[in-house]
């Protein structure tokens, strides 16, 4: 979708006004750190997968993804895939307590098993016996499209003339993945685009950006 | 005062300009310090407009009775019974009509609407294989003159992103419903240019006069969202 | 190319929102105790999962990756060639499987990384990301304007370097392998590590030898 | 600049809400708002333009947040501070200090004013480079300040569909660098040029584009 997420060459932010490394605290408030290990330790409806919370933020009300933080999108996705998934009701989100007489779960993660499933989980590579359609040093095309549901092709960079970099072998394809349709993996593909053909002629001559496609954003030029 | 770095009124680009984001109560989001929330209340912007109001007055740069005449004249004297009355002339008079089309600032010279941007206007008419849909998706841009204040709708983020990408979609939700054999143009009013849709006269309507034809024109069909129904408990 | 998709029935979460606390502190505390007892959480997981990116997980990892490529010439080439395998091999306690390409910065080439669709990052050898990283600034700028990011961060770039911006648009994370600095030939792989920093990692800054 | 302004063809906004009978004002104080931007005194040389451009600076997440009218309280702050006509502690404190002018537009003139508003046509003895029905392509280009061309329509290809003669050219206007006048020309794009293949193939978008925006494709 081309929502407010896409925000690559975006202006009107401000300035970045980064914190020193060595003074940037790990959590600004200590909810921050709750939060992350909410979204990390709970459970989630039965096919809830990473694409499928990356989408979920995507479709935060744009104004409140502008001016919310990182962990409290967090803490909007969690909220809407417990509402979605029928885990719990929004009387008990704004009471912050399960509703008399409510079932109870006993199959959540367990402190002592984080640790192992933080080692396993997220491989996204897959096997795929279709050769890939595209060499490395190939001028390809991304595709102009324009889905209202989650894509991992930027705005920016569609219709825009670029060359192969990388190729990544089979991975989980997003766009289907985050609509619980399957993982459909594809070629993956990190393609170099000179910041001319992004940005116009004012843009360096020597800079570029690489981003990772899969196959079926590209097409050959 | 949160500062900002915008390009300045006097051609410098990049300069400081104070910005007045304090005054909204609103914690600027790059500050982590402070708490994000989406339920925060602007600060009240009939107070923030009074407070704005007093100090113009008290500078003197500001009469209120000339606040009170501006409201006045989009309140009861600049409104879409214009343009209205506009689209009843062209459906009775062909040479009007072709001449609307074909010049329409010229063409309406004669009703003598004042015209905030009347220099400028286009008249886009409708037929059953052409629908003409107006948006400005970069601010607001509309004929005033014409049609008056835009409504609500017309200013917020939902139309203005999808009437270029979803026209259609966009329709159905007014109502309108169109076959692929029409063909759907949108207009995005990115200059000074105004357009004003002239939508097809409903059937039924032959018998009345071009007064009573001007009280079916609805704002909406002239901005090209819907189209003109015929009068109503009458057959057409 | 309806604006309501199959998905639309996500949206009705948005409402909710305006019906609850600001605060997130309220909000994330109401969160945990409801999931707490209705059995979709423990607490103790919660707690693990703080420590391990607390004590864990931090760009100490990634630190180690690049001065052990800076000292070991063979490792520097499994590191550019296999990331992932190469980063294996020191067997870190942390997140296993993640697929990263190391990009070597040179006197010519300098190696910027973002995400400007979402915050990808590589949390195996870097942790958590910093704030800024995160922000609508840098994912809007980083990829129209990184020398004016750089410069931000304090680099300035000469003209004739040429900059690679890598968005992070799918599950490889990109590791930045910087320049080892001048005047370090005496140091320790352990002392190179101390110089190294996660900006540099990340691309927005170099490494000192101070 | 490719702000949050340049909404066309973003998803996730949701449904548009028309609102039956709308009144030209929703509550007094939008009146006020809009007749003070209407009728103050504004500083020598402002225009149409930097009253746009000023309205893009806005914070983006308060652009989607804030009504019309508050935009336009926020634009008049801003006008007055950037012009130095008002102070931040004038403002910030809501307490004029002298001298106060006696220059501002009287109600009398208000519907004159209305009637007699400069437009942005302009006479330029340059010919037209582009003639009706030829092939055009958006440039793409990322300007930081204020233009006309948005973002869905740049690198693409279209046709001109008509010529309106030169004006004001807006990325000039709206930074105090003058009128700079140009052919101003419609393009039409057909919505699969822009929106790719799934788009209707009979549908297409016209904007209003400047001679610079636009080269031969």
């Amino acid at each position: 979708m081309n929502g407010v997420h896409d925000m690559g060459g975006t202006h009107g932010h401000g300035p970045i006004a980064p914190e020193d490394e060595k003074h940037e605290p790990l959590w600004h408030a200590p909810w921050e750190a709750r939060m992350l290990g909410i979204t990390r330790g709970m459970t989630y409806p039965k096919g809830f997968n990473i694409d499928r919370f990356r989408h979920i933020r995507e479709l935060m009300p744009p104004a409140l993804y502008l001016a919310r933080s990182y962990y409290d999108h967090w803490y909007a996705v969690c909220v809407a895939a417990l509402l979605n998934g029928g885990l719990a009701t929004r009387e008990e989100i704004k009471s912050g307590h399960a509703a008399p007489g409510s079932a109870r779960r006993n199959d959540a993660a367990r402190g002592d098993q984080v640790w192992q499933s933080q080692k396993t989980q997220g491989i996204f590579t897959r096997e795929l016996t279709t050769p890939p359609l595209f060499a490395i040093g190939q001028r390809v095309r991304a595709r102009n499209i324009n889905p209202t549901g989650h894509t991992r092709l930027p705005r920016y960079v569609r219709g825009k003339l670029g060359v192969v970099r990388i190729h990544h072998g089979g991975h989980v394809f997003p766009d289907t993945n985050a609509h619980m349709q399957g993982e459909a993996p594809q070629h993956l593909y990190t393609v170099a685009f000179s910041m001319r053909e992004l940005w116009g002629a004012d843009a360096s001559a020597r800079d570029e950006t690489c981003v990772d496609l899969w196959e079926s954003y590209l097409e050959p030029a | 005062m949160t500062r900002i770095a915008i390009p300045a009124y006097d051609g410098a680009v990049n300069a400081e300009v104070s910005v007045t984001e304090s005054l909204s109560d609103h914690p600027h989001h790059h500050d982590h310090a402070h708490d994000h929330a989406g339920s925060e209340v602007p600060s009240d912007p009939a107070l923030r407009t009074k407070a704005l109001e007093s100090l113009l007055i008290d500078k003197g740069l500001v009469d209120p009775a000339a606040i009170d005449a501006w409201v006045d004249a989009y309140e009861s004297r600049i409104g879409p019974r214009r343009g209205a009355q506009i689209v009843a002339r062209a459906w009775v008079d062909p040479q009007f009509k072709a001449r609307l089309l074909q010049d329409a600032t010229r063409a309406i010279e004669p009703f003598g609407f004042l015209g905030r941007e009347g220099q400028h206007i286009v008249v886009l008419e409708n037929t059953p294989t052409v629908h003409n849909l107006v948006v400005c998706t970069l601010c607001s841009c509309y004929p005033w003159g014409l049609l008056g204040l835009p409504p609500r709708w017309y200013k917020a983020a939902p139309y203005r992103a999808r009437s270029v990408i979803d026209p259609r979609g966009v329709l159905a939700e007014f109502g309108v419903v169109l076959g692929d054999e029409v063909e759907v143009r949108v207009w995005d009013s990115t200059a000074e240019i105004r357009y004003l849709v002239l939508p097809e006269r409903p059937a039924g309507t032959d018998g009345l006069s071009e007064a009573e034809l001007a009280e079916l024109v609805t704002r909406d069909a002239m901005i090209g969202v819907v189209k003109v129904e015929g009068p109503k408990g009458r057959k057409p | 190319m309806s604006q309501h998709s199959h998905d639309h029935d996500l949206a009705h979460h948005h409402d909710i929102h305006a019906e609850l606390p600001s605060d997130p502190a309220l909000r994330v505390k109401a969160l945990e105790s409801l999931l707490t007892e209705k059995g979709l959480v423990d607490p103790a997981a919660i707690d693990a999962w703080i420590e391990i990116y607390e004590s864990k997980i931090g760009p100490r990892n990634g630190a180690k990756v690049v001065a052990k490529a800076w000292v070991d010439p063979a490792y520097k080439q499994r590191l550019l060639s296999d990331g992932s395998k190469a980063i294996g091999e020191l067997d870190f306690l942390g997140r296993q499987g993640q697929h990263i390409v190391a990009v070597e910065n040179t006197p010519e080439v300098h190696n910027l990384v973002v995400c400007t669709l979402c915050s990808c990052y590589p949390l195996s050898v870097l942790g958590l990301p910093p704030a800024w990283y995160k922000s609508a600034p840098y994912r809007s700028r980083a990829v129209i304007d990184p020398r004016g990011v750089l410069k931000e961060f304090g680099l300035e770039l000469p003209e004739h370097v040429k900059i690679r911006v890598w968005d992070s648009t799918a599950e490889v994370r990109y590791l930045v392998l910087p320049e080892r600095p001048a005047g370090t030939e005496h140091l320790s792989e352990e002392q190179l590590a101390a110089l190294v920093t996660r900006d540099s990692m990340i691309g927005v800054g170099k490494v000192s030898a101070k | 600049m490719n702000s949050i302004h340049d909404l066309g063809g973003m998803h996730g906004f949701g449904a548009i809400e028309a609102e039956r009978d709308e009144p030209p004002f929703h509550e007094p104080w939008e009146g006020r708002a809009g007749g003070i931007l209407e009728v103050m005194t504004f500083p020598a040389g402002f225009t149409v333009d930097r009253f746009r451009y000023l309205r893009e600076t806005l914070r983006p997440d308060l652009y989607l947040t804030q009504t019309y009218y508050e935009q336009w309280i926020y634009i008049a702050e801003q006008v007055l501070l950037e012009s130095g006509m008002i102070s931040p502690e004038e403002l910030a404190r809501g307490k004029a200090r002298p001298p106060k002018r006696t220059d501002a537009m009287r109600a009398a003139a208000v519907w004159s004013f209305l009637h007699d508003r400069t437009h942005s046509g302009r006479d330029l003895d340059q010919k037209p480079r582009f003639a009706i029905g030829q092939r055009v392509l958006a440039r793409s280009m990322q300007p930081a300040g204020h233009t006309r061309l948005p973002r869905y329509a740049r690198g693409k290809i279209g046709s001109i569909v008509s010529h309106h003669g030169a004006h004001v050219l807006p990325d000039a206007s709206a930074h105090g660098r003058g009128d700079m006048p140009q052919h101003l020309y419609s393009v039409r794009f057909a919505a699969r040029a822009l929106w790719g293949e799934n788009a209707h193939p009979r549908d297409s978008v016209h904007l209003d584009l400047w001679e610079s925006y636009l080269e031969p494709a």
